[in-house]
């Protein structure tokens, strides 16, 4: 299954959720505000570097792009994709589920 | 592939109705087919033929018109969100149409994906 | 993946409306019950979930005359009605909340988290809110 | 004491307008005034005449119209956010009319409070 | 100065924003779906309860009713008012700050 | 509390306008703008905080072509012409988000919790978002 996440991780419980309840081997796509919790060097970067094993993590350019955060670092493992790569992720799992 | 998307927000203040519309942009580019759009919630006021963005912002009502038209889509409106919120046949942008929300779970049936974006 | 052929030759795929929202302060919990009814006439595989303050449109007691709103928390009862009787609430959100599932105004199912993972990944379609 | 209170989100998706109404029934009910309310970001559909909910539920378009005839409010909606929105003229309810943002702050700097009601 | 907070404290940050930036001796209204950060024995009561010392804390009748939780045990210290109680608070306080 | 006569004998009152959402995944921090825009002609004493993710609205190097937005972050720059100066970032922000001030469009006051209290209990008319 793929998961997305668009609310940012300092102001939502939608990560954490998405996390709990994601099952090992899904994939977990970031987009809009939900981009800010592929950084690294912040309070909650753990949260996903500690799923790194478990999910595959994708994050949106463009969304990244627009808040300015182009050349920050992300959490290693963490892939990049545009729009078209978001159409692809959701043609490969069978299901997806947006967590708002 | 077939896909049913569904939007939940208005225009501007979500992104929502953006992300939407990129995706079915892309989907289409890539030889897919946007089987239905369905407009739920807040998401309504997406086929508001009255909105007048400024000059330098996009029209996201005109977008989605344009797309339709340009790729036949089914852009349906959810008829009991619309009236509560007052959205009914003569506010309604070209290529939407006014319908139950049993469109919605038609949509979820008949495509092969259903990709939601909404707050 | 799960889909099978219903007793008229018919697709049956797994729907799952996951609430997540408490009730009134967001009109969320009201149009996916809306949703979750309409569902129910298309002899679907329909479940639906309460989780996190999603477990609070549950909660038995609710009286929305002061605040003008029309409490729907008794349609949750005609839900049986409609064929849908798989509803899951997920242990771990009404604990933290400090509710147990007497307090609800269905009966329901209380599944762990590991649990409701497994039930999840089996969906077609979510509806998540 | 004179109020002003400003509406951030339109009726039914979120419970501000709501509030915001019982408050300033509240306010009226122990001999306040209310100066000004002000509809901005998604709270100018709360303007829209033809918003039309089911027949057990609130109408809030038409209770924001009647609460300011009773008492003869100023109920002001942000331009540059209805016309982004669709909310024009032709869909005002009696009571509403449309002005800029400068309304706002003459509000915050005329009223002896400024209450928000929001997501 | 009084402070309201609308937002479920499980949900969101908006609660904990408020009390880090809530100066000592000021009023907390919770309302909407903010009146579950009144609830005693959650998860997140202690946030409250920690703070009742510093701040006075009202919780909206009408929004506690509605949720079906008049019968639910409230942090003790926190008082419950209507809408009436609402407007008094605003008269009372020189300024108001919606945490939204 | 604070109102004092300004020079042609009108009231100033101490104006706040709090950010605390991030830019483009919603409108609150670009209609926020437009208000801050606006209340400057009115020669109050305006000021404007940045506290959760608010701090990203200030974030340099913002580029919305992909997403077909407008860039606004330019215009925090315009807000010194309207005689805009005080520009509050709370540092406990802009820590767990691994920022610094280097990397915001304008120049700020990086400002403690406790400061930030100060500041704001001072005010007339706080609109938050």
């Amino acid at each position: 299954m793929l998961h997305t996440v668009n609310k940012s991780p300092f102001e939502r419980n939608t990560l954490r959720s998405c996390l709990r309840l994601a099952q090992k081997g899904s994939a977990v796509l970031l987009m809009e505000d939900g981009v800010y919790a592929a950084l690294s060097g912040t309070a909650v970067s753990d949260e996903i570097a500690d799923r790194m094993d478990d999910l595959s993590f994708y994050v949106l350019g463009p969304d990244i792009a627009a808040r300015g955060l182009s050349e920050s670092p992300l959490i290693g493992g963490v892939q990049v994709v545009d729009y078209g790569g978001f159409v692809d992720l959701v043609v490969e799992h069978e299901a997806s589920n947006a967590w708002l | 592939m077939k896909f049913g998307i569904l939007v939940n927000e208005g225009p501007f203040t979500h992104q929502a109705s953006d992300s939407a519309y990129r995706f079915a942009e892309a989907a289409l580019a890539k030889g897919h087919e946007v089987w239905r759009v369905f407009f739920y919630h807040d998401g309504v006021n997406n086929s508001n033929k009255l909105s007048e963005p400024q000059s330098d912002d996009r029209n996201l009502v005109k977008l989605w018109s344009e797309l339709g038209r340009e790729h036949d889509l089914d852009l349906v409106v959810c008829v009991a969100a619309a009236l509560r919120r007052g959205i009914k046949d003569e506010l309604l942008a070209a290529g939407f149409r006014i319908s139950g929300l049993g469109q919605l779970v038609e949509a979820g049936i008949q495509a092969d994906r259903l990709v939601v974006f909404g707050d | 993946m799960s889909d099978e052929m219903g007793y008229e030759g018919e697709v049956v795929k797994r729907f799952m409306y996951v609430n997540r929202k408490a009730p009134y302060g967001t009109i969320y919990a009201l149009e996916n019950l809306e949703t979750v009814l309409i569902a129910a006439a298309f002899d679907q595989d329909v479940s639906v979930v309460f989780v996190d303050d999603g477990v609070y449109q549950l909660k038995k007691g609710q009286d929305t005359k002061e605040i003008g709103m029309k409490n729907f928390s008794p349609t949750f009862r005609a839900l049986d009605d409609y064929d849908v009787e798989k509803l899951y609430v997920e242990k771990e959100s009404l604990e933290a909340r400090g509710l147990t599932a007497e307090e609800l105004v269905v009966p329901v199912e209380v599944v762990s988290t590991e649990d409701l993972r497994e039930i999840m990944a089996q969906q077609d379609v979510v509806l998540s809110c």
